[in-house]
């Protein structure tokens, strides 16, 4: 059931068109996170959901409730649409308390005194905070400023929690917590997130469905293991996880990587579709890529540029033509060392057009 | 490009400061010259329209002898003799203000040359007990300066400033800035006793600050009328202000005396100097400016309306100044108290 | 570079080379300690000094009697009032503005936003002759226009009243407040707004409970200055006040030194008022600092959007052009008025084509001793000071914010001093100190008031640079060194060029007001080293109304110009 | 052949103790790195070698010469020590263009003319900055200032260089193009680094040898990047070094039991008679399956990482972590859901004392 629902909504910037049509529906109860570099759109997206930004054309719905069309002139304010939001710099307000950050918006909303007490308890309790409520937010770590945040959007029983980069100011350790915590809250409160993010791991850890977006236009929206494992596009598939990519020339039929002249391996070969084109790429993943004897079929010659131990992984770049890809397996995994020659087998290959 | 023009600009205000520094110790430097013998130096409490024509006069007639001159309240200058004394040199050769029992002090003190000068039979001259320490170069006096746009009937009497047009409206410069006022106050005091200041309170007269500020608070109508010194008033009444300068029949007369530092390294030039404003040439000058001249022989302007300086003389109100110089602190401080309507 | 690697393996490198080092930074240190301490600290100590201890015995008795004379209380009391009551008025007026410019959609706000800068520009006791000539209640031209047109029996408002005082204060003080709470706002993180208006907060709550509490420090800092500006300002109080017997602090300091002819007595009473104005000083920014260091958020941070404006709707025009007529009645009226009357043969004429002219300008420039005394007198005082207070404060500033050494800690305190001492003592403490009781007499001499402009502008040439200095990270300087500079050669090619900004800024910091002083310099002038300010004090004091009304206006021009001089340069150096 | 030798250093500030009585040596031409948490002391140990903090006692030794020894009064000056120092915030000179931050330590050396031309040209050129000679460093990226605080260090020709967390300020790609070239730098120019950071994957790809050093200062463990990793010497160097499961083990008679339950952990016991036991393991040492041999459990958690998948497992009340590689998880039928029961092994385990873990969880 669709909860939330944008039709045809695009945001301009003067000349800049900053979102560009976009239609898009959200399940109640979903977590559905907008993913993309600085600068796709992402962000002024949902602040027009949130209602900071005008839209320069389209409608935004909650329910069967209009939040913003500017063909019908509508425009209903932020703090008119019940929704929860929690910022990346935190935007707690470090002159009121905790506790008092927390009770905000019952105060806004004239709540009797009791239920506003009973409503910021239990957002306190929730998020762990109720031994500090009386504290100023100052004296809180990161996490506990981004948990003063998430239990004030948390206190009026938001239908919708906006979450625009929320965990981006936190250490790696921290974030990680968090994002677990965002979930567990989601569970038990039952609300839809709208997640923006630059960050695919955590996009992938955290929703049920991922929208891949790149200069205002939507490039997939699907579940994150199908965003990975069948990326719409060579953008796509070099925003989610590492990635490498091989130059393909095409010539008299056959097909080299660029710098070499040695054809590629019978079964490495372009798609039907993309046979015609002269330039190709040839994507794949450092980890989906094994070492493998010489004659195996599908196997790319190359050689051992460089190894890195990086702990858990061993990290190689292994030169193949003119061009270097990089490869990672597990510790224990055997590999070749620098300066040797090996053979590689990508275990999914991608094929893109590439740039003549 | 950015660097460069930084490092102009501090180059450039490098040596500005380095003239500057230069000029400020030609300007320090340039007194001490003058304590060794070669300009003369004169603090005075005359504006600069009444000094600078004499002194440029002097010039003229001198060509060999520098003269240089600082123009101040006299308490200002007071203040800085003070000062050079302590340091034990006093830049000054010459002291010429309306303060009078600053000089008395100062005879007493022995800091002043005695210096009888010759033309001393030519001068309508008001100290009884003169003995050349110190001469009375002109004779202020001080009248009641009206706004004539608002006061229509010249006043006559002293007691004319307790009528009702002159209510709220007159001010007196306060003692404790002006020289001159002081000695009004004191002369007015004499004369009349302090009811009258109760009564000038009563009509809602008031303190003033400099002895100018009251005129040109005059002048712009911000008084009625006010005890008002003659040369300046005549100065702005010339540039067209809407005033006219009165003087009651008892005259309030304020001698402006010269005297020369004991130990000026300028000598003769300083009692030059002293001769040439009490020449008929100097006193000239200052009647023209629209105050009385301490010469019989130099009339004053017939457009000023003044009266002649011995006939002056006679109509003012006398005072014994050394315990004039005595009682200033007392006399200031009742004034004050009278005015602000403290008592 | 191998010859300093061989250097080092010689043991003859490490007993040279440490020594050296070791040396600066102590000669450093000592010089530092020793020009705040001659500077700032004896003339400060001399006071009190002076105030308590009455021929070599300590004398409390003196002082209740001195501060119980009622005026003295008096003057404290009025002090006081006009104090707070130009605290009060800036801080509403200079908050007011300031969310005008930056949370409204008035029009054309950047150049409101600069023209509401310009009070800082004028001295405020040329506004207050300005506005006495506009408001005093009989001549005052806009008094007497009601009077003359309107049939009002009476002045329409009477500038020589505390209202006078307090109304000319907050006009050329409240760019204190304006400034700051300008930056605040500016820097503020618009998501504390917006998760406010997310939370269900409408705009005007949010100014309410968000917008200005937060910025609560920035505006109780920019108060606390006036504050303590206010008590301790001369110029409009001497203009306005005196006439109706309104005293404040330096205005009877002034006073008593002025009939003291140079006797010690008067001196002394000085000295007791000045303990008094320092006691509420050290009161004020003791209370300035507990409130911040209470309020002091971090309101920086996060994405930088637009911040939101508030629709003014149908209050736009009628703001907008609210805010020109103030600009009109705050700078454009009064610099008229100082222009027109600085023409004028005499005043209290009309101002008739007759009657205006350029002569009294041309009098002031060319012919007029005292005046172009004075403004030779301030150009140089000006370039002197700031030269000197600009390497001295660069020093010392170093010393204090990159040097480890110790006995750094009293020089951070002597650092702190001139930042709380008002104008009128520092004046007082220096005739005492080089008045020739301890050897050396500078009274009556240019020197003195060098000196005193030295003291007084330390406190903004440690700020300027010490701000640069911050910006020059340790690493920069350890960098060199590791590349084998010595200290001095670091100084020289590192920390040097990077702290010529704030130098400069400095220079300019102290340049500029010094050209307009006051306050110190009417304590500390004689008759021939009267600055611009004290020539126009006392031209005015004189009765020479348009004489001093036209040096106003020149020195208005020199502000003005140097200003905007310096606002080209180092936006073009900023660029 | 030892170039740097630290004996006995101590330094504190103000009440605060940062070494105590540390000793540590570096020899010459190997890549060193000092590894610990923020705030263990290990910057406060490059300044000390640098020259820019003097210690309270201990002596420090460069190539042979004496360099610090308050004892004997010796405190040669950072000038004087020949060495290349490379600042986290770069430290590159803002008021100079780039040839004019590299030449300045020749300038200073007073090298002539042409000679200083020619080696700012090769140096750049080395670290891949040819063409930007005349920028200012307001007019380069992040990485282009570190690679101009490089060129800085290395122009002496010093045979040290010392490196302050050089590469924290810059974005993750970066980061690891900045490691590989440092590391090449120092192999081309044989020259000894000692490099400071609280990066382990940095440290590991970077090192021949490091130090992990605690937050007390003290150093735990000096090794190779194996050693580190794989044979560490107590808990707080497992748990620093990567993601770590501590799973806790009580004997029963002969059989050792996981968490509260009554399975047996299937690894060879302990050597040693304690009756509780830590199993420390990585991620990627635990082997699960659907069914099997070995421990069961249950997925508490099951969060999609891209090329990983990260299990949170919960075994009779002690909870672990695994990951495993999505391709291969989604090959081998993997792909577990959260509530699912499943079987874990493993690879491999160490066992540590119930104690010392102690310490570690405090963290």
């Amino acid at each position: 059931m669709s909860h939330i629902r944008l039709v045809n909504v695009t945001k301009k910037f003067g000349e800049v068109t900053a979102v560009n049509a976009l239609s898009l529906e959200i399940g109640k109860g979903e977590c559905f996170s907008m993913l993309g570099p600085s600068g796709c759109g992402k962000t002024t997206t949902l602040r027009m959901v949130a209602g900071f930004e005008d839209l320069s054309d389209g409608e935004i719905y909650v329910g069967d409730r209009l939040l913003s069309s500017p063909e019908r002139n509508y425009y209903l304010p932020p703090e008119k649409r019940n929704f929860g939001m929690v910022f990346q710099a935190f935007a707690i307000w470090p002159h009121l308390s905790v506790y008092e950050n927390v009770a905000f918006p019952l105060r806004i909303r004239k709540l009797p005194a009791a239920e506003i007490e009973k409503r910021t308890n239990d957002a306190l309790r929730s998020t762990n905070l109720l031994q500090v409520a009386a504290d100023s937010p100052a004296n809180l770590s990161g996490g506990g400023k981004q948990r003063v945040a998430l239990a004030r959007a948390l206190a009026i029983n938001p239908d919708v929690m906006l979450l625009d980069e929320p965990l981006s100011s936190l250490d790696p350790h921290l974030r990680e917590e968090m994002r677990f915590e965002i979930k567990d809250l989601q569970r038990k409160y039952g609300f839809s997130i709208i997640y923006v993010t630059h960050d695919q791991a955590e996009a992938m850890a955290l929703s049920d469905r991922i929208l891949v977006m790149k200069s205002g236009v939507v490039q997939q929206i699907d579940t994150p293991l199908n965003v990975y494992t069948n990326p719409a596009n060579k953008f796509v598939f070099s925003f989610i996880g590492l990635s490498n990519f091989l130059d393909i020339v095409c010539t008299d039929g056959k097909a080299f990587v660029r710098g070499s002249n040695a054809p590629l391996p019978e079964n490495l070969t372009p798609p039907e579709d993309k046979r015609g084109k002269k330039a190709l790429s040839l994507a794949s993943r450092p980890s989906e890529i094994d070492f493998v004897s010489e004659n195996t079929s599908g196997a790319l010659r190359g050689v051992v540029n460089r190894k890195a131990f990086l702990g858990e992984i061993i990290d190689y770049q292994i030169k193949i033509g003119e061009q270097e890809i990089r490869v990672q397996k597990g510790r224990r995994a055997p590999g070749p060392e620098p300066g040797e020659a090996c053979s590689v087998r990508m275990l999914r290959p991608f094929w893109y057009a590439g740039e003549e | 490009m950015i660097k460069k023009s930084a490092l102009l600009l501090a180059t450039v205000m490098f040596f500005s400061i380095l003239l500057a520094g230069c000029g400020g110790s030609d300007k320090a430097a340039s007194p001490a010259p003058a304590a060794g013998g070669k300009k003369l130096i004169i603090y005075t409490s005359m504006k600069e329209s009444l000094i600078s024509g004499i002194v440029e006069g002097f010039k003229k007639k001198h060509p060999g002898i520098e003269v240089d001159y600082q123009s101040a309240g006299a308490g200002k200058l007071m203040a800085k003799i003070a000062a050079e004394r302590q340091s034990g040199k006093i830049l000054a050769d010459i002291i010429w203000t309306s303060e009078v029992p600053d000089f008395y002090s100062m005879r007493k003190e022995g800091i002043l040359e005695q210096y009888k000068t010759p033309l001393i039979n030519e001068l309508v001259n008001p100290f009884t007990d003169y003995d050349g320490h110190f001469t009375a170069a002109r004779l202020g006096t001080l009248g009641i300066a009206i706004n004539t746009d608002k006061i229509k009937t010249p006043p006559a009497q002293w007691s004319d400033l307790l009528k009702p047009e002159y209510k709220g409206a007159f001010a007196i410069a306060d003692p404790a800035l002006s020289g001159t006022a002081y000695m009004s106050v004191a002369l007015l005091e004499k004369q009349f006793g302090w009811e009258f200041f109760e009564k000038l309170r009563a009509n809602g007269a008031r303190i003033g600050k400099g002895s100018g500020q009251v005129i040109d608070d005059t002048a712009s109508g911000e008084l009625a009328a006010s005890l008002a010194v003659d040369y300046i008033t005549n100065d702005k009444i010339a540039k067209g202000a809407h005033m006219a300068l009165y003087y009651p029949p008892e005259l309030l007369l304020a001698p402006s005396p010269v005297a020369i530092f004991k130990g000026s390294p300028n000598l003769d030039a300083a009692k030059k100097f002293v001769d040439y404003l009490l020449s008929k040439e100097a006193q000239t000058l200052i009647a023209a400016e629209g105050t009385l001249s301490v010469r019989n022989d130099v009339k004053t302007p017939e457009k000023f309306k003044m009266p002649e300086p011995a006939d002056a003389l006679k109509r003012s109100i006398k005072i014994d100044y050394v315990q004039m110089m005595a009682s200033k602190e007392a006399t200031i401080k009742k004034f004050t108290e009278i005015m602000q309507g403290k008592k | 570079m191998s010859t300093s690697t061989q250097k080092m393996i010689t043991p003859a490198g490490n007993t040279l080379a440490p020594k050296s080092s070791f040396g600066v930074a102590q000669i450093m240190l000592f010089l530092s300690i020793a020009i705040l301490v001659i500077v700032v600290a004896v003339p400060v100590l001399l006071i009190f000094f002076n105030a308590f201890w009455v021929n070599g015995e300590f004398n409390l008795r003196d002082v209740v009697k001195i501060i119980l004379e009622p005026e003295t209380y008096k003057a404290l009391i009025n002090s006081l009032i006009i104090a707070s009551g130009t605290t009060l008025g800036s801080t509403i007026v200079g908050t007011f503005f300031a969310w005008l410019v930056t949370r409204t959609d008035l029009p054309y706000k950047t150049f409101m936003k600069s023209m509401f800068l310009v009070p800082f520009m004028l001295p405020s006791f040329i506004g207050a002759l300005a506005w006495k000539m506009l408001l005093s209640p009989h001549s005052g031209f806009i008094n007497k226009f009601f009077i003359n047109h309107f049939g009002f029996t009476g002045p329409l408002f009477d500038i020589y009243s505390y209202w006078g005082i307090i109304l000319v204060e907050v006009m050329y003080l409240f760019p204190f407040v304006f400034i700051q709470v300008c930056g605040a706002l500016e820097r503020m993180d618009p998501t504390l707004e917006e998760s406010a208006r997310i939370s269900g907060a409408g705009l005007f709550t949010i100014t309410r409970k968000i917008t200005i509490p937060l910025v609560l420090p920035s505006i109780l800092s920019g108060a606390l200055l006036i504050m303590l500006y206010s008590m301790a300002h001369f110029g409009t109080v001497a203009v306005l006040g005196i006439e109706n017997g309104i005293f404040n602090i330096p205005t009877l300091i002034y006073q008593r030194i002025h009939q003291s002819g140079g006797s010690f007595d008067s001196i002394r009473t000085g000295t007791v008022l000045a303990t008094v104005l320092v006691v509420s000083a050290a009161l004020i920014i003791w209370l300035q600092r507990k409130i911040l260091s209470k309020g002091n958020y971090q309101i920086i941070g996060g994405k930088s959007f637009r911040p939101m404006e508030l629709k003014l709707r149908t209050l736009r025009i009628p703001l907008f052009i609210f805010c020109l007529v103030y600009i009109g009645f705050t700078i454009v009226l009064p610099t008229v008025v100082i222009f027109l009357v600085g023409g004028l043969k005499t005043y209290g004429l009309p101002f008739t084509w007759e009657n205006l002219s350029l002569k009294n300008y041309k009098f002031i420039l060319f012919d007029y001793k005292v005046t172009k005394d004075a403004i030779w007198n301030s150009i140089t005082l000006g370039l002197g000071a700031a030269l000197i207070t600009m390497f001295a404060g660069g020093m010392i500033s170093y010393v204090i914010v990159k040097m480890k050494v110790r006995g750094k800690g009293i020089l951070e305190f002597l650092g702190m001093l001139p930042f709380s001492v008002p104008g009128s003592v520092i004046a007082l403490g220096v005739i005492l100190a080089w008045g020739g009781k301890y050897g050396i007499n500078l009274y009556n001499t240019i020197w003195i008031i060098l000196v005193a402009y030295i003291a007084r502008y330390m406190a903004f040439s440690l700020k300027a640079n010490s701000a640069a200095l911050e910006q020059v990270h340790d690493s920069l300087v350890e960098a060199a060194r590791s590349c084998g500079a010595s200290m001095w050669q670091t100084l020289k090619d590192i920390v040097l060029p990077l702290v010529r900004p704030g130098m400069l800024a400095a220079f300019f910091l102290i340049f500029l007001p010094s050209l307009r002083e006051l306050t110190v310099s009417i304590m500390l002038y004689a008759p021939t080293t009267r600055t611009i300010g004290v020539a126009i004090y006392t031209l005015n004091e004189d009765g020479e109304t348009v004489v001093s009304a036209a040096l106003a206006g020149i020195a208005l021009i020199l502000i003005i110009v140097g200003d905007t001089l310096i606002n080209r340069f180092t936006k073009k150096a900023g660029a | 052949m030892e170039i740097i030798r630290i004996e006995g250093i101590a330094k504190s500030y103000g009440n605060h103790q940062v070494h105590q009585n540390l000793t540590l040596s570096i020899e010459r031409g190997e890549c060193f790195t000092l590894l610990g948490p923020s705030g263990c002391g290990k910057t406060v140990l490059l300044r000390l070698i640098a020259g820019f903090e003097t210690p309270d006692a201990g002596r420090i030794t460069i190539a042979n010469t004496v360099v610090t020894d308050p004892a004997a009064g010796i405190h040669i000056p950072p000038d004087q020590r020949g060495l290349g120092v490379v600042f986290q915030d770069y430290a590159v000179w803002p008021h100079m263009t780039v040839f004019e931050n590299v030449a300045y330590p020749l300038k200073i050396a007073k090298r002539p003319e042409n000679e200083l031309k020619n080696r700012v040209m090769e140096i750049v050129e080395m670290v891949g900055m040819k063409g930007l000679e005349r920028r200012l460093p307001s007019e380069l990226s992040g990485g282009q200032q570190q690679r101009v605080a490089l060129a800085r260090a290395l122009i002496a020709n010093s045979s040290l260089l010392l490196l302050d967390e050089p590469l924290s300020n810059l974005d993750a790609n970066l980061r690891e193009e900045m490691r590989f070239e440092i590391k090449e730098l120092q192999r081309k120019l044989n020259v000894t680094v000692l490099y400071v950071t609280h990066d382990q994957e940095i440290a590991l790809a970077i090192s021949d040898r490091l130090a992990i050093m605690d937050q007390e200062g003290k150093v735990r463990q000096i090794g190779n990047p194996w050693e580190i990793f794989e044979r560490p010497a107590d808990p707080f160097v497992f748990n620093f070094m990567g993601i770590a499961n501590f799973v806790p083990v009580r004997r029963a008679g002969e059989a050792y039991l996981v968490g509260n339950g009554e399975q047996i952990i299937p690894w060879e016991p302990p050597k040693g008679d304690a009756p509780k036991w830590i199993a420390g393991f990585r991620p990627s040492d635990v082997q699960i399956a659907p069914q099997g041999a070995g421990l069961r459990g249950t997925v508490k958690r099951a969060s999609f990482l891209g090329a990983m998948m990260d299990y949170l497992i919960e075994v009779d009340g002690a909870h672990l972590r695994t990951s495993i590689e999505t391709h291969e998880a989604v090959a081998r039928g993997l792909m577990f859901k959260e509530g699912e029961n499943c079987v874990i092994s493993f690879r491999d385990l160490l066992w540590f004392n119930a104690d010392s873990l102690a310490e570690v969880v405090k963290q």
